[in-house]
């Protein structure tokens, strides 16, 4: 076995024994979350933006808007598209390259979480512009820059407060001519309400919420969930080779909504901050 | 999708192809299906066919991807270019990544990886032909493949999809169910022992919807267990047979 | 040398003596085909499909039609694409990923056929929709499942026998917008006469029509022909390191219309099945 | 270009941003801003946004690629696809490919790369918001983060872009400058031995206008690496610092 | 295409280009044209220009792929991004693959692999400018490469074109008669021993006809091969002759 | 170290201690140029072409010219793109795939020094057909087939060499259709000026024009600037580990005129041929 291999089996098994005394490794409650910072509107190029860090995580959202044609299958909605870079920058294992499976799973469950939460009125006309001709294209590209664990959530937050702060061009249309023209002028991206991520770890026989590096590396299993501001639960995704069981589910089904209110609060904040922020203030 | 939810139940309450709200699909399986893999298995489940073949374990190449305490599980799914409303290109999705993953995870489960030390078990899935929840069925299907290849495990991963249609939860969606309902709920499990090895959605559930949606695929594998212990006992029964038909030709 | 070497070693001494005796390692005689089996229209989700079983070897083709711009220099004629996959389900040494130079040879190989034979009229009215704006593109899609030697033959008899049961929806044009409305309503896709492919392998001395996998891995050279049911030589292809003589060839040619007829009638017999077939009675 | 030249400077003859012609815009620089990495720099100049992390020296896989008589140091610089105009996709395009093999050129010639035989020492920058002048700042920033690793160097690598704007040569061009300005000329160098590691232009420059070009460079580059010694330094003020909290916390 | 058909011969029965049925272009070959090749050819063949490096036998990397019983043949067909009417994209084409495969089937045929365990020959042909039977050209332009590179042959591999046009078997097709013509077919063999290494054809052509277009190929094949066999005989005189005034020059 | 590293230092050391010397390896100054001949137009299905011999090395450069879109950004220019091989036709040591960071350096400063020297004037309605929707498209590839030292100046002088002999169907412009209809007849690319490349090599302390071979592989760092006919420096880049003084870079750009000369000449000849060339006097 490679020394990394030992350290982890090692890391493990302090990480289960302090657990089956009810105890995190960081000091936390079961159910406690790390704090969490979000600076939004921090990327001057980009329509939105959110730099977030919760815990050690470090994770940049950047949203850009483009008018483009509609998928022939849904002439009438605007288009989103949701993509996750887990960058080299951020641990020593991430190499660079095109995206594998664990890349993609994350690009996909926030990308779920998001759409079906349908907190982008994807048929309103602002994002629909000419129906079956021009829609608004809106691009949510993640940057994990620091993995200090727990990247579900943490991405899943950027995405959203990106969303909420970001402006797009205001058009005028020549229903004629099927032309668009685009003015300086912005306006907000329209948003019906918000949506949250929820992600437990599961480490032997204890369930924690919001893992930790530590508990990330040592978990057997993995459950997140996406919760609307309306308590709809939108998209569940189980991961890793370890198992629950059906009352572990229901329990956690149980927890969710307290766990997400905090959340959904901060969100809010993210779509009022209209100018351009520096990050001086943002504690790495 | 307000008209859809009345639309896809019909007057007398069953579903557009007649079924009750918790009824399956005619299921089939049939295992040894192919000459050259160590195990396979062919899987209909409504108007979804699909085909795993099992090899291993066997050496990793490159060995540097080897783990020497245990045996690694590949898992590749795959969509078939036709087997879809638009002809997919032949190079994966993400999708087809995402869902490779999670049968991975949902397999390792039931392995005694341990006792294949540097080895790899791989498991391929192809969906001939896709009607909703094919997830759900290529889970049932390589268990089945695994189990024809010899290989010990400690139980099968099954799988069923639930969801929810014109308000109601409901067992095992259709293509149509699962593009114009309110959600999808695919679940599987080792249905002996109780473990959820998958469990996803998305759409539109309460969290009491959700724990129904979670019985339900409970029930619904327990009887989709049934159907895949008798596909692998019928191969053992077959081969029984063989062996008797040998001994009347060597006499 | 690596025992699976040796292993081949030995197989193809065995399969030489043998053959040297006028003997094959099945029983047959040296241009005697193995049997076949061919369900027609098995995917629902395809516009034509045939599972074909050949000796061991299992192939399923499919056929999906989409409207499309035509190539810019035969902006009158329809297009078709013929695709292979050997799928790693089909043996132990067949790898994932994209097709290495034996899948795109056995690809080119069977849509050479299929195109040179003329079997599809591609400037058909029903195919070329609107001359320079709008044809019908037929993607042909065949998936090498089980790998029992001859793929060639099996997958060529696939392809053809998918086009045979294919059925394409008819169109309503309106040519002044240059726009096409798709019916729910079907129709077959045109088709000019059959086409078959003949592969004969050449070991040491001998020269064996359709051969097995043992004879497949031992062959010094391979040959395949297409003809057609007017008794045409479409497309031929010698593959592999070992040679043929001039003699061999001719040989080889005068003995072609024979080998094809039975194939040529199996595939008319695809024609024939409208509703989806379950695959039951298939001798896997 | 005609009217560009005119309009790129205000009547009172300055830049339209309202700089001197050879005023640097605004620049910050933090060390050690990641937990992960070994070191770290986040870096701001005018609306550049740069982001660096450095692993390393760590031993190089796979082997053959490695170096028996000194370690290699390998570049990605990047542009997170929100950072320009158009989105740009994830996939690296030929200018980053040429960026990355520039930089890592010019960080090769402060390492000591003798002494970590067999190594490598892998340099990540990702450029979170564009604006102008980003292979310098990206340079100047990956200088910090190396120190901040405690690699040994001969010295910093320090960069700055000149260029040409309304006939006049002038420093440090902001993202529109270098669009609709008659020319660009990054350059970048050890400021403690007056050796340059990077130089290129693209635009429209006399030899002379080039010569003068390479003396605005060597001056912006003296004032900013000022800067970066200091923030150098101030990280270990810090750790200073924080030993003596230690102090009293022992206490 | 029944226009096509008797407007691919002129009144006189001649060809477009005014050649005869069963006459060849005008083919040029050079070896030893490049420097750092082990072996090359700069072969023209009608407005055919194709150039061909051979590298080897040389040790094989990656060592897994590598064959302890003998040498493997790489080769590389490619054609230039103008070679062709539309411009090509660089990246291989399926076209390019399959010849790529079958000129190096054709090659094995030829050497003494196993005179050189775990090592490759490496053959890399470039179409420069493509006129119609570029395969055929580019085998014949390959032997006399590995003939310069001193690897030890059997014999020289020498390709020729036969087709259909207006009904009538020809030699040695251009690219209109290609396209516009009924049918071609590829040909190429050791002339010396009679056995055919690539056959190929597409088209409509009768049994007969098949068999007409082998005798022909056969016959060009011959010429060609007199050609190829004085382009490889010019090089050792011109070394000899390089090697007398060597010893002028040393007097 | 392996052998071949320990021959490429006893190269440097012996390339070295004659350069102390004043002396080169083939007995240049350091400033002389090695011989160069170039054959304009010798692949007729290009639109222009250039095989050049420079010292060892050679290289072909071929244009093709493609109507298609312009640009969104840039409505109203032609488009020009340049592209590089370094072909494993050229040496033992490069291998054939996607190009790798030396291939896209080589071509973009290839593209820069064309690009930025405006040579070809993209506004010109002959290259501008019909503004904002149809414009030429002007591939320019390089192939570098036998590598003697020096690719960049031998790709440059290639591809201006190229161009300068490159004739574009004339068109007929339907301005109401937005149709353009390309004639048989053909015309010069329009063109102002030439440009050429410089390119120097530093071994240790000194600085010497034109790298042969084996100067290239022992220098410390590289310098190429583009000059135009005018005298105006359009790119500069410094390349490799090494480092330039800023006297170093003042000396080089005095030189410069006087070495541009000669090579400005030899592409005014290229632009005098009309007809094919064969290539039976190229001195490979």
């Amino acid at each position: 076995m490679r020394s990394e291999a030992i350290v982890g089996v090692l890391e493990k098994q302090y990480v289960t024994k302090l657990l089956e005394k009810g105890k995190r490794v960081d000091g936390r409650g079961l159910l406690d979350s790390r704090p969490i910072q979000i600076i939004p509107n921090v990327v001057k190029k980009a329509e939105g933006s959110a730099m977030v860090k919760w815990g050690d995580t470090v994770v940049l959202a950047g949203v850009k808007a483009q008018l483009g044609s509609p998928f022939p299958d849904t002439p009438n909605d605007g288009v989103i598209t949701v993509n996750a870079e887990i960058s080299p920058i951020s641990s020593p294992t991430n190499e660079s390259g095109p995206p594998g499976p664990r890349t993609v799973e994350l690009a996909r469950v926030v990308d779920r979480g998001i759409r079906e939460s349908k907190v982008l009125p994807m048929k309103d006309p602002k994002l629909c512009v000419i129906p079956g001709k021009k829609v608004w294209i809106i691009f949510v590209d993640i940057y994990i820059l620091d993995d200090g664990g727990n990247l579900f959530d943490a991405a899943a937050l950027g995405a959203i407060a990106a969303i909420a702060n970001t402006r797009i061009k205001k058009v005028v249309i020549d229903e004629d001519l099927e032309e668009v023209t685009l003015l300086e002028e912005t306006e907000p991206l329209p948003r019906n309400g918000s949506v949250v991520s929820l992600t437990f770890a599961k480490i032997e026989n204890t369930i924690v919420y919001d893992p930790n590096l530590i508990e990330d590396r040592g978990k057997d299993a993995r459950f997140s969930l996406a919760l609307t501001d309306k308590g709809i639960v939108c998209s569940m995704q189980k991961g890793e080779s370890g198992i629950f069981t059906q009352e572990e589910f229901t329990k956690i089904l149980d927890q969710s909504s307290a766990l997400a209110a905090p959340l959904l609060e901060k969100i809010e904040d993210c779509s009022q901050y209209p100018e351009l922020n520096e990050m001086y203030n943002f504690e790495f | 999708m307000t008209q859809e939810k009345t639309s896809l139940l019909l007057d007398n309450g069953r579903r557009l192809d007649g079924r009750e709200l918790h009824e399956l699909r005619p299921i089939t399986m049939r295992s040894s299906v192919l000459d050259r893999a160590d195990g396979s298995c062919y899987l209909t489940w409504g108007n979804n066919k699909i085909i795993c073949a099992v090899y291993g374990p066997r050496e990793l190449h490159p060995k540097h991807l080897a783990k020497p305490d245990r045996a690694i599980v590949r898992v590749e799914y795959r969509l078939a270019t036709f087997s879809v409303n638009e002809r997919k290109s032949p190079a994966p999705r993400r999708r087809e990544y995402e869902l490779s993953k999670l049968i991975k995870e949902s397999l390792d489960a039931v392995l005694f990886l341990e006792k294949f030390p540097n080895g790899t078990i791989d498991v391929y899935i192809t969906v001939l032909d896709a009607d909703g929840g094919t997830r759900c069925a290529a889970l049932t299907a390589a268990s089945i493949a695994l189990a024809d290849a010899g290989i010990p495990m400690k139980g099968f991963i099954t799988g069923c999809a639930v969801g929810k249609v014109a308000d109601k939860m409901v067992v095992d969606l259709s293509d149509v169910e699962d593009k114009d309902g309110q959600g999808d709920m695919p679940v599987a499990m080792n249905h002996n022992t109780g473990e959820i090895t998958l469990l996803q959605c998305d759409g539109e559930f309460t969290t009491d919807e959700v724990k129904e949606g979670l019985s339900l695929a409970v029930d619904a594998i327990g009887e989709v267990y049934k159907m895949q212990r008798e596909a692998v006992l019928a191969k053992y029964t077959q081969i029984e047979g063989k062996i008797d038909d040998l001994g009347e030709e060597e006499e």
